[in-house]
Order: C-alpha cells, then structure tokens, then sequence
C-alpha cells in the first residue's frame, strides 16, 4: 500500500483554517525563519480518510480479532469509557497550577484523587501517584523513589542492586538500571517461581529493592511470596510490585497485604483503556506510608476545608517524572471502569480471567508442552518443544494462528521457557470464542505433524507475508525518502 | 456472574468449563494463594450501569470550569480537524496492542513509519522513534542519549527550558552519576557567556528549549558549532506547531531532537496522553529510546513494515537497553501523523502564521494598557512574556474569577520575576478574545 | 479551486483536465445552460473553516434549554448503549449508499436481514422490511397497505392513535379517493362499540395504537376477529419498547404492525432521523413498502444477502410501486438492531419493566397531589394520563420555566380535555427526578 | 459469516441497565402480558462489538472505495459534519410543541428556519419546509401541495394526470401515483431530453403537475426547460423540480427563476449527509409564494418580536407528512455544511462536480458508446453496447469493477439507455482517483474484448459471489428462522 507521502500531490491543501481576523505581522527575523517548509502530505480530506480508513483495516484488533497476547490483557474496553475521557478535552492542565487555579480544576482533581484512594485499596497500597505514563514509567518512579527512601535514610550509597527474578518482564531490569542500579537476577526454580535458595543467597543490605511480578510472568502466585517479603526487608530492601499482571487478583490478595511497599498499576491492561496499537497508558504508583514523602510532584492533597489543592514544592520529593498529572485520559476511563464494576464486578473480572486461562491451559495441555503443570491464575505458558522435533517453531504457530484469523499469543517470553507460547485469554471472551481458539491451537498441534512446511510458510492469508528483518535493521530506512 | 459487566459466561458454561478443568468452583482456582495472604477487606463500592457511570463522569468533568484560555507552558489549545478524532477513533487502530506480528499489524505499522517521515521532515532530521512518553520526559531521554553517546557525565542545561522538563530531567536523572548544571537566564534568552564558561570536554549534551519558556525564539546554529567543537551533542526541545515559520532544529546543527506532541491533534485532556518526539542524526540511531519502525521486504518483495533495531530495547537487552520504554504512546502520534497530513504543508505554515499574528496583535493590544511592557529583545512565536506593574500571581487570580486564564506567572518558576507573566495565543482565540483580554487585564490592574 | 473545501484539485490539475476535454475554463461547461436562464443572485454568506462551523453549530445548540425530561407523545428519552454509535459510526456503514450491489454490501445487507428478524421477533409477526421513513408514515404505509391488499377504500382509526400518525395519515390519503374514519376516544380507550358501528365488508383497515396516545394498553385479539371476520386488516401501531412486557401484535392476531424504531437506540435529536418499521404475516408480503432484505446464496453456494422482490418498487414498476421509498432510514434501523442486540433478549424485558416500575412510581405520587387524578379503567406502560384541577397549559408552562417539561397538555389534540396531561416515564429518569416533577407539579398547581 | 442470532448463547446477557430506585409495580393484567420474550440477540459485548465491526468490513463505502453511482453523489461528507448533528442529540422535539415550548428551542427552530432561507435561496423559491425525510418522500409532499393547491382553486376534479419524461427516476411516478394521479410518461428525444413535440401533445388542463430532473438523469441540461414550464404554466399545471441534481448547479441556475413552482432537495446528495446505507436523508421542499399556504403543520414563522414560533392549525395545510421537523439530525449538517462552503464553496462544489464528469466522459468516449455526446453536467451516461457484441453486459462491467476495488457506476439507470452506466465522480475524488478509475475502466472494456469470461465470472475477490436473485425472491427467506 503507497504511502500517505507517496499519494500527495504538490499544492493540494489539507483542511480549511479560519481566515485571519487580525494585522499579519512582521517577518521574524531571516535568521530565525524556517528555509523551506517540511514536506508534510499533500493530499485532500477524503484521500487521507481513505488512506487510514483502509490502513488501520491491515490490523488484527480486540474489536476484530480474539487477542490472547499473554503478558499484555488484551480485554474487551467499553465503548463508553471512551466517550467519558472525552469529556475532559478541552481542560487545559496548567489551570490547575495557576495561582487559585486548582478552585476552577476541583472535578479533575477529585476524580485523579478518588482514583489514586481506589487503586490503594485494590493494591493495598497508602498512596498513589497517578503522574507515571506507562508501566515502565511507574517502574522507573517506582524504583527512583526506593532510592529517594534509602537516600533519605542516608544509606543510599552502599544500596547497589535491585534484584529480579529472570521470568520478570524486560522493563524490570530495565528500569531498575535507568533509575541507577545494578541487576543481580535469580533463575526459576522447577516449581516455577523464583528460587527460593538462590535468592537467598543474593540477598545482602546492598540490595535496594526486589522486583516481582506476582502472578508471575509463568501465570503462577507464588506461595513463599511472603517469606520473600521478609528476608528482603530484612536486608532493608524494599519489595516492588510489578502491577501488569493485577487483572488475576482483584479482590483475592493485595500486593500491600503480603509485604509489598511500591506498586505500579498498568492501568491500560487492567482498568478500561485499549491498547492504542502501542499506548498511551498509565502506570500509577502506589506506595506504603515511610514513601509518602517522595512522591512526585505536583501531588494533590486536600486542605482544611476538604478543597483539592496541589503541593508543588515538597523539598523531599523526587520531583517531577512528566509534564502535568499523568495520561489524565487513561486515568478518566480506568476511574470510570472501576465505578462501573464495583466490587463485585472486579472479583469477577479476575475470577473469570482465571477461570479462562485454567480451562485452555487443560484443553491444550495433550498437545503442547505445559512446562509447569499447575493451576494458573490469568494467563498459561506453554513451550512449543513437542513441535520443535518436527521442526515446527514457536513462530511458525503464532503465524499459521494469523492465517486463522487469530492474533497469536505471546511467544518467546518468558525468556525462561523455551519456544514459550503464552497464552492470556482474559475475562471478556465467551465460551464460544475460547473453544474456537483451542480447536485452531489443535489444528496447529496437528499440522506441526502432518505438514510443518504449512506452518513454516504461513502467513498466506495476509497483504504480505514473514517480513525480513535482517534487512530492516541493516538498512534502517526509518523515513520516507519520497516527495 | 451472567450479571456482571463483560464477563460473558453463563451459568451453565461456567460449570462445563470447572468440569474440564477439574474443579468445582472458582474459588478453588484461587488456592493457590496461601489463605493467610488473602484480601480481608475490599472497599471498592459496588458497581452501577455503563448509563450510570457515564452520567458520573460528565458531573466530575462539570467541576471543572471553561476558561477563555491564554495559557500554554507546554499543552497548546489548537484547532483539532474532525478527521483525527474519526480515524484515529477506527477500533482496529486503538484496540491493537504494539506491533509485534508485523504481518496483522502493518496498519500501525505503516502509519507510524509515516509518523515518523513527518517528524524527520518537521525537525529536519534524518530518523525518528516512534514516539516518547510526552514532551518532558523526551528531554530526559535525549539527555541520557547524550550521556550514552559521548560515555560523559555532565548535562548542561538553559534555564529558559520549561521547569517542567528540567524538573524532569533532574528527577530521570537524581540516581545517576550525572552532574547536571542549569544556566541562569539573561533576559528571557540563553545567556551564551555563562554558557560558555561550563561548555568543556566533559559537557554530554548541551539541552536547550525553541521557543522557550518565556516564548523566545533563538537561533542556535552557532551554539551547535561550539557544542560540536566540545564533543558534545546539542539536544532541543521545540514547540512543533513553531516548525510551520521558524528555523527547524535540522538547519540549525541540532543532533537531538525533541518536544511535546500534543499541539499536534491531541486535546488537552488535563495534561495527556499527549506524546514525545525525538528525532536525531542518523548516527545517533542506534542510541535511540524505545521502537523504530523500518521498512523491509517479505520474500516476495512486497513493500513492509517492522519494529527495528529491536536489539536497542528492554525485552530483549533487558538492563542494558537504551531505554526501559514499553507501552508509549502509539495512537497519540498516530493522532499527531494524521492532523499533520490533515492540515498539510501547507496548513502547517498557515496554522504558524496565525498563531504568530494573533500572538503579535495581543502584544500590541497589551503594550498599549499603562504600566504594562513587553519583554524586549527576543522574538517570539505564540508566546510572550509582558511584564505587569504588580505580582502576576495576584492579577491572574482575578481575572480567572472573571473566566480568563491570562497567562502563566513567571513568578513561580524564575527568582525577581512576580511581575512577569507568560501569554499564548493560538488560532483558535479570535480578535474580540484577545480584546477582552486586553480589557480584563486593565481591569484587573486598576483594582 | 484548491482553497476551497473538499474540492481537491490544483490549478495544474484543473487546467490539464479541462485540456483533456478540450475547453479553456470550467465556465464552458456550463454552456448548456442558457445564458438568460443564470443565476442572477446567490446571496449564501461567504464559508468559514471547519473549526468556525463547528463553533457556529455549538452556539445553535445553546440556544435551546435543557429540561428535565417528561414528555413522550412518539418520541421517548431511552437509554443508549455506547455501543450503538461506535458501531454504526463505522464509515463502512455510514457512507455506503443502498445496498444495490450485494457482493460488496453484504455489511449492510445482513445487518438489515438480523433488523428485519429483530423486528419479526419484537412483533411476533412474519416478515419485515428494511425500514421506513418514522412511526407517523409508517401508519399511512400500512393503511395503504390494506387499502391495496383489501381493493377496498375506507380506513377506521381509533382516535387514541397518536394525533400525529393520525394527521399524517390523512395527509397522506387526502388526494386518494379514501374514506378516513375517526373513533372518538371514550376515556382513553378505543370506543369498541362506536367501532361495531362503522366495522363492515367495505372497511380495509382498522388503525390501532397499543400503547395509545393516552397511554392506555389494550388488548385487541378480540378486535382481530372482528375486523378478519369482514375481511380486513388489523393494523396496529405499537412502542417497541412496551414489547419487553406487552403482549405482542402477533399474539394479538394484528396483521400489520408497525411503529417508530426511535426508541431503539436513535437519540431525541428534535425529532430525527428515526426510523418508522413494519411488520406483517407472511402472506401481505408482496405488498409491503420500501425495501426488504432476503437471504439465498451464491454458485458455490455461500450464504449472502440480497435487496429482493424488487418488482414491488418504484425504480422497477414506477408509478404501479407498492410505495415511492427510495433513500430510507437504514442507519437508523442499524442503530435499532444494535440497540435491540445490546440489551438483548432478558435486557428489553428488564427495560420495559423498568419503565413501567418508574411510571407506576410517578402515578402513585402524582396520585398524592391535591386535586389530581389518575386516569382509571386502563393499564398503562411508561405513560399515563392525569387530570389537573386546572387547565394543564398554564401548568406545563409555568413548571417550563422552572425547567420540567412535565408533559403532553390534552387539550390541544383533544376536545374537552383541557386539564388533562399525559406524562412519559422512562428508565432513565431516577426517583429523585420523580419527586422533583411531582414537587413541582404541586408547586405550579398551588400558584 | 454467522448471524448475530447464531451467535447467541441462551441466558447471556447484554449491557448491564441501571438497578430500579423505586418499588416494583404489580404486574400488568395477565391478558395484556407477553407471554414468551422476543427472541433477540443474546451475546457479550465483545462479541457484539466483533460482530458488528467484522460486518461492516463487508461493505464498500466512500470512506474506502471510489464510488461514481450515478444519481447518488456519493462524495465525501466531512467528519466535522457528523459532531455538529451530534449536539443535538438529547433534544426533544416535542418540546417546541408544548405551550410556550418555542422559547425553550430557539437554537433549533432558528437553525431550521435559516436552512430554509439557504435553500430557498439555492433554489430560487419563497419558502421551504424542511419536514419531508427523503428525495421520494419530498416529492409526494410537493405533489400533495400541488394537488391542495388546484383544489384550493377548485378544479382538482379536473386535474388527473402528472406528466414525467421516460428518464425521470422511479420515485417521480411513484410519489405521483401514491399522491393521486395519473401518470403520463413522454419519451425522450434524440437529444438527450424530453421530445418537445411529444410533450405539447401530451398537455391538457388536465395535467397538475410536469416532474422534472434539470440536468436530467442523462447529466444534460434541457435548453427547452423554461418553453416547457410556459406550456405547462399555461395549462395551470405546476412545474415540480426533482433536485437529486442539484450538485451539478449551485450559484449557476436557480429552479425557481427557470420556471418551476415547487422543489425537493436531496440534502443527504448534495449537502453533506452520507447515505448510510439506505439514508436517513432528508427532502425539504421549496415552494414559490403560491403554494405557501398549503406547507406542512407544524411551519416555522416568526412573530412580532423576531422570536420563532410554531404554526401548527391552519387549515388549509395539507397537514402533517411527518412526526415532527423532519430528519433534524440531516438538517444540522446541511445547514453546517452551507455555511461552511458559503457561497464561493458551493459554486466550487458544482463547477468541480462537473469538471469532472466531463474528464471522464472525453476519457472514455473511445471505448464505451456514449448514446448521448455532449457537454455533460455532473454525471454522465455510457451504454455497454459496444461490450454487448462480445456477450459482456453493464452488469458484468459492474462486477469487474467490484474485483477492483471500485464500487460500480448505476447500471440499467436511467431505462432508456439500454445496458446504461451512469456515472456520478462528484467535486471530492482527487485527479489521480479519477484517472485510476478511468484506468480500470478502460481495462473492463479491453477484457471485454479478450476475455469475456473474466467478466460474467466477476466477482472473484468478495467473500461472495453473483447471488441467485431468483431463489430470494421464490423462497422470501427475509427473518433468521435460528434460535
Ligand atoms: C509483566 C509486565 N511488566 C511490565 C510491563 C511494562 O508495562 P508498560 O508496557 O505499560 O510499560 C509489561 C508490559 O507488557 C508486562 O507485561
Ligand atoms: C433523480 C432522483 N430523483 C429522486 C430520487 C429519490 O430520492 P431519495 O432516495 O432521497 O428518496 C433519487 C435517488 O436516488 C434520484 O436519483
């Protein structure tokens, strides 16, 4: 398909703006003009609405396709959740930080403050920052503020390490060396958490903090989560909660209950945002009481008179992690999300997400690889290895899944299962659509037999098929180099 | 649970699938958990309709108030064309997740691989992520990417940047071995003497704002030159809609650039999701934070797109990736990429015109009001720094009660500055906006 | 031409299409045209921008009030799932013309096959078309309809049918050589004696309304054998929403229903677009209006859709067409079957009887206000009638200005019922707005 | 694909209604209870949202796929248009009609009232109602005011026929016949329009009205028209102007100043309304001073003080055509899009409109026969004829054109061309949409010659193929008989 630069035409004019009601002015100055205009797309209204009409149908979605991307809770989000962030278009940010602005800002402010109390409870959590923009942003703010605590008890020279299990999620590592430590990584034992031994012995008081997934990225809670807890904060390390897998246990066990002291919320995997094709989230950060004092700013608190007010000046902050109050957007859908369900409606959200991903890990267990055969809690990972003996990869499933009109599952992560298959169906899939995938995943497992060439050719069904990525990252053409 | 919301199974299947599973109920799939670690109390309220909760949201959104708006600081109030909204609104854009099967993906992919041509094109640079957090948090990465490039440890910044990035990038930055030095302003502009004096051989990167924060617009060719002659990267931060007049950061000799997308398509929404752009000299790509989209062939040489250099990033470096970026923003630079196309080259040179003109004629109208001057010395875009005979803090108060947001005051932000105040007109305000304007502020001086 | 809207071409374009036909401007174009007949004036005001327009449409739409919502009389204030707009938002749907050429129209074509059977199980009735244009055209359609099954030329009404259906009708009919007969209501109900009178072999059909303008529902099985035993047709116009709880048309033996598909998922919209639907026994489907939707299939027999019986319309048969229906209301029927398919089958059920819980709610409180009576001797759904101790204009005046509409005032579609009032309660009214009408219905009785 | 009926799974359910506030009222006498419920759909939202979304990929659209079917002008409607009717959405209409109700819809009544002074002024008549729903819908309301109109003046008795061209649309002698008349059908000439000779034979006193299309359905301007309305005129029959066409003259000519008495728009072609599959539309009439008195109840006037109001009881109306006001929804963009074009935009519109029409009629020329050659409004007529010689139908072009991605031009459209393509581009295609089109044209017609076959097969590339049209009709499988 050509692109949008490749069907513009010199001189045609996009969308009409209002005529000028005012003087033109003076040039600015030559040398601070602009020599020629950046070649942006020439092209009329209605080519461009076809142009995206028509690209964005080159996509598999929730809306169109069932979506088990393990890891990432590809749920179902209420068409009205995007109607209400709507409603908070056109409130410009900076209102609320002018001098008396916050008066004019008390029903965003109340509702980022309502929000920040639900999500402690459902973390178990003291405090909330709603400021991080993603997971990973919530990690990193997370981590800076473990630091910010272990600076302010003056032991933060000898705090070296952040210490993570090796099925944690990329960003954990990641984060964790932005935000200024070294990573000690702790293999998975057999019985698929962390082992119990080996953390042990890595844990010394220059560990600053632990960072852990829980359900872990295998699906599985970890039964010694607790005792984990305990020995980190033995060694005054702080117990961080990567909240991206919260959609297995809302209402059934808090992170802040079983030792936890830093959560980050994934609030477009969990609470009502779709994805986005690759954001915007958010990732709130909750916080046990002794972090409070870190938070960043500006942090909404309420004055004498119960008024919102924000605190822009808190010396012991860590300061600012972005612009304003966060992804306000996502924050509206997920506050609205959570209203709506309620209670009630939550514990089932998890209850039926495990229930989902307990009935196809059983359905496909005879014919893939189910490396840790135990009750899982949203999401299952098997390994593609019966397949490998025949050839047959990982990939090659996930593309023959494509063909079928799936979006395959996750592959190849956790990193700690070989040609690993995660499968994350979420709460929002009948019955109908879960049996259909698992005959699709059966007629997978058989053709991996009968005909591995199908699979290794697949996808055939799609504009285009396997793409070379060799020669993407050799040439790293990243830009139009047309018109 | 046939009652709840989006959670289809009935009772009967529900039972079926305890039945395959080999269990009776649901809670045993819980037991896993150990029961002394189980939830004892859950205060969430009970749940209520879609109809319900969306009449709650539009009473929340009712406490905030509308405002006659001359405020910028970053988030711009820009025309939006109904086109971004409707397409950017496709389900099949916003319900898919990152582009990881590029084969099901190519309508993301495609699109931010366009994106990203607009951004080079916008900056005049040669390659382009597909996009940042926001704005703030793109001076951060283009500072660490100074730090990873040049192996330095010092970050020197102008204080004429946005607090709010500097605030930022000191809080990214806060655990690092980094020093990081800020350069006090001289008349709303970069004072290129102090400057000079901390610019050596262990300077990274050298980060500076366009229009700046008190709406100044600088030429940096020079400063590029000599950040060049120190081996150090020169990283701007610019305000995209500007790009339509003023000199792009790629004629200037700028190695790293970035902003804040959300004049771009995207609404104000209270602060986000916006989205950061970066762009950089094509040597800098493999430092680059977070996904690049490149084009590529299948076997049969049809035309595709990928994520790219994939070996930069988190899931696979882990903690030696160039940055710990996952979910971004996707549809808010989708949303930048189509109101781009959608007011075209054109428009965008037009879209910077008025801004300007509009800005020009409120200066004009506000130097006119006794005791009020304008900033001197610099030009500007669509913002200006006017100077009041009393605390602006005090004056903005006012006249926010009588429904205008006047302007930022400076005071807060910059010392000996209270009376200082930063205004912004975009095209959106007309004529008899800025006039009321004028006459509020007089008002509001007289008291 | 290319600063204008929508109108894409370049000057280059322009000049090298009009070369390639061989005219030297756009204006020889216009050469058929004699010059005497031109347009001599055009008096449009000069075009704006998108962004201005859209600024001109809001400031239209706050020249109207908000009320608080209890009138009905055809047009109801229901719930609509956010769904309904997001799906027949898609462009697909909406900018597609009638779905003439199936193969690359079956979206349209099988969401119209599921409306028509939607509406068959609503009305538990045969066959369906593909919509008409609202409620109101929908009764003369199916008084037409019998009027050509019948070969007959004299239509009964009860005069509780809505006053507009009614008006309709006759407007209509006026021209045709029809007898249009009127049964004066006898309190709120159709005066079935009255109809014994005039019920004979020249009749072609009885127009009821269930529930009626008065908010009375009936039960009229017994009135279809009437009516079948002289050889006409039972027609009666019914709220789909009543059809959670009301027994249907086809249990009642009507023989063409039909109604305003408003109520299903189209927003008040002062008053449109709706959609008008009709149902009927398998056996009038030859003479049904407007289009309808069949299924067969293809030469590898696939399942498909097409427009079918096609010789009953007016771009085959002309002026000896079943009806003049061309453009219709599909997206609107697309909306009702979205509506109708979101709820679902136990959610209508629960809607109607939440309706009808509410309004039985109101009577009981109206009931409670001095001087005010109920309207006895018939069931009601969400709508009732009540007398006021005082002529119900004034009232619903002055309860205007405090912002109720507290409902329809009788006295204009009706003799001697000045102090007579029908009041809508759907399920989205709450019980505190409940109080706040019947407060304030005391307030305005006491003045 | 499945029907949402065969989706269904008994017992799920749909969106979740608001819990009742007040007590539950005793149940409805038995005799008036439903007594089993309509079996409606019963699935999940998602499954919901799939479904429909899935669905509406099965349709060619504008939004996707050039689409020149004749008559229709199917252009680009702008995004914008549709907000605008949004804002009205929670307004009841009959509001305004409750006593003192105008004051309470000042916005509304004033928008609808301006509209029809725009299209007065478009189509040079006095005044307009805006209540008809559609083109057909608009043209038995302007009859039936044709009728009130000789009534008023006593001799409807006398007046039986309406007389319309052979190439007028199908609605011109239905809406005709369903308001009473008699239909006279004159041949078309030679020339492209109606046989003059024939016509004047045809007039009597009996004649209420001449319907007319003006460019007619073959894009031709008739040189004739104001003798024609002298004729009809001066048998007092009234001269009814179908304005379908109406794209093609905006600024340029004006109905009323050529002659004719009354007037339908259809604002869904011409005035920024997409077609929705089937409408909603809208077809307000235009009537010169005359026929005032007889407009649809309730009309729009103003009082003494400039404040709109409602007339809704006088007598000499023909009454009500419809509920309330018309399509408001339709209406609102009308008016948006009028006073965004303005004046320049709207003549633009048209000389665009026809710009085009006649590029492609002198590119094509040479390779399909054009019965009637010369210069064209905003559409012009091709017959297959040619292709006819090697056995290939407009039908089968049609369906070549499907396979192209090109929705077809109308065929066998207008009647009197034989195997007719009518083919409408509109202002809004681009130059480089244009030639592709004309590409694929000129390619159907050279397959014509080489390879019939390919076309009586086409489509090939549609989830279906050539339906069979006889077994719809025999078998009237019009309802889901599952579930
Ligand atoms: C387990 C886990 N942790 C962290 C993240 C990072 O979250 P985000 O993408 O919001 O930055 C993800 C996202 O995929 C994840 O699956
Ligand atoms: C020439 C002509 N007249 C009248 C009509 C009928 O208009 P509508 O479809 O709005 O009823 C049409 C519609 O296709 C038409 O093309």
């Amino acid at each position: 398909m050509q692109l949008i630069y490749e069907k513009s035409t010199p001189g045609r004019r996009g969308v009409k703006l209002p005529a000028s009601d005012v003087p033109v002015a003076a040039a600015l100055p030559k040398e601070l003009q602009r020599k020629e205009s950046a070649d942006l797309a020439e092209v009329s209204e209605l080519d461009l609405v076809r142009h995206f009409t028509i690209l964005s149908r080159r996509n598999f979605s929730v809306d169109t396709n069932f979506y088990p991307l393990g890891s990432c809770t590809m749920k179902y989000n209420a068409k009205m959740l995007e109607n209400a962030a709507g409603l908070f278009a056109p409130l410009h940010p900076m209102t609320a930080l002018l001098p008396g602005g916050e008066e004019f800002c008390q029903g965003t402010l109340g509702m980022l403050y309502d929000l920040g109390q639900l999500l402690a409870d459902i973390t178990g959590m003291d405090e909330v920052t709603t400021q991080p923009l993603a997971g990973a942003h919530g990690e990193m703010t997370g981590i800076l503020l473990v630091a910010a605590y272990h600076k302010a008890k003056g032991n933060q020279a000898k705090k070296k390490y952040v210490v993570v299990p090796d099925s944690s999620h990329g960003t954990n590592p990641a984060s964790a060396a932005i935000a200024g430590y070294e990573i000690i990584t702790v293999p998975t034992a057999p019985y698929g958490d962390m082992d119990l031994e080996l953390f042990k012995q890595a844990m010394t008081d220059e560990v600053a903090a632990v960072m852990m997934t829980c359900p872990n990225t295998l699906g599985l809670f970890n039964p010694h989560i607790k005792e984990i807890a305990d020995i980190a904060h033995s060694h005054d390390a702080l117990m961080y909660y990567d909240g991206a897998n919260l959609n297995a246990i809302m209402g059934k066990v808090k992170p802040g209950d079983i030792g936890f002291d830093v959560v980050h919320v994934n609030l477009h995997k969990t609470f009502g945002t779709p994805h986005g094709g690759g954001g915007p989230g958010a990732g709130p950060v909750g916080v046990k009481k002794a972090l409070i004092p870190f938070l960043p700013q500006p942090r909404i608190v309420t004055d004498d008179e119960g008024q919102l007010r924000l605190e822009t000046k808190n010396s012991s902050s860590i300061g600012r992690t972005a612009n304003f109050f966060g992804n306000f957007g996502v924050m509206a859908k997920a506050y609205a999300y959570i209203i709506m369900l309620g209670r009630e409606g939550l514990i089932q959200v998890s209850e039926q997400a495990v229930l989902n991903a307990n009935y196809i890990k059983e359905k496909l267990k005879a014919y893939y690889d189910l490396p840790y055969d135990m009750t899982c809690m949203h999401e299952c990972v098997f390994s593609a290895s019966k397949q490998l003996q025949h050839g047959v990869h990982a990939i090659d499933i996930a593309k023959f899944l494509i063909d079928r009109g799936y979006h395959p599952p996750t592959v190849y992560f956790p990193m700690i299962v070989k040609e690993a298959i995660m499968i994350e169906p979420t709460e929002t899939e009948s019955k109908a659509a879960i049996d259909a995938f698992i005959e699709v995943m059966i007629e997978a497992a058989q053709t991996a037999e009968s005909n591995p060439q199908a699979l290794h050719d697949a996808p055939v069904t799609m504009p285009i098929g396997r793409l070379d990525e060799t020669k993407a990252a050799r040439e790293q053409n990243v830009c139009c180099a047309v018109g | 649970m046939n009652d709840s919301h989006y959670c289809p199974h009935t009772p009967e299947e529900e039972k079926e699938m305890l039945a395959a599973i080999g269990v009776s109920s649901v809670e045993e799939l819980f037991a896993p958990i150990p029961s002394d670690l189980r939830a004892k109390t859950f205060n969430i309220p009970p749940g209520m309709s879609e109809f319900e909760t969306f009449a709650r949201m539009q009473s929340v959104a009712a406490g905030n108030s509308e405002l006659l708006n001359f405020i910028g600081g970053g988030f711009y109030d820009h025309i939006i064309p109904a086109v971004v909204d409707h397409l950017s609104g496709r389900a099949e854009f916003y319900t898919a997740y990152t582009p990881y099967q590029p084969e099901c993906s190519q309508g993301t992919l495609q699109a931010l691989f366009e994106y990203q041509t607009a951004i080079c094109r916008l900056t005049g640079l040669d390659v382009s992520n597909a996009s940042l957090y926001d704005g703030a948090t793109a001076c951060a990465e283009a500072a660490m990417m100074a730090l990873r490039v040049t192996g330095r440890n010092k970050i020197v910044m102008d204080g004429c940047v946005s607090p709010f990035s500097r605030q930022v990038l000191k809080t990214y930055l806060f655990n690092l071995n980094v020093e990081v030095i800020e350069i006090v302003p001289l008349d709303g502009l970069l004072n290129r003497n102090e400057l000079a004096k901390v610019l050596d051989d262990s300077v990274a990167g050298v980060l500076v704002q366009n229009p700046n924060f008190f709406g100044g617009v600088e030429e940096f060719s020079e400063l590029a030159d000599q950040v060049h002659g120190q081996g150090a990267l020169l990283l701007a931060s610019v305000y995209p809609i500007s790009l339509g007049l003023v000199k792009s950061p790629g004629e200037m000799g700028v190695d790293v650039a970035v902003g804040d997308g959300q004049s771009l398509g995207n609404p104000l929404s209270f602060g986000g999701p916006s989205f950061g752009f970066i762009a950089a000299k094509k040597s800098l790509i493999r430092n680059m934070p977070g996904r690049i989209i490149g084009e590529t062939i299948d076997k049969q040489g049809r035309r595709g797109y990928v994520l790219t250099l994939q070996a930069r990033e988190q899931h696979i470096k882990r903690h030696k990736a160039t940055s710990n970026i996952c979910s971004n923003q996707g549809l808010c630079a989708l949303r930048g990429l189509i109101f781009l196309s959608s007011v075209g080259k054109q428009g965008l040179v037009a879209m910077a015109g008025l801004n300007r003109d509009k800005a020009e004629y409120a200066k004009a109208k506000l130097a006119e009001i006794p005791g009020v001057t304008v900033l001197q010395g610099a030009a500007s875009f669509n913002e200006f720094t006017v100077f009041l005979p009393k605390p602006a803090r005090g004056v903005v108060a006012v006249m926010l009660e009588n429904g205008i947001a006047a302007g930022v005051p400076l005071g807060e932000y910059y010392e000996d500055s209270d009376n200082a105040l930063v205004v912004t007109v975009t095209e959106k305000r007309t004529r008899k906006e800025i006039d009321r304007l004028a006459k509020g502020l007089e008002e509001a001086l007289c008291n």
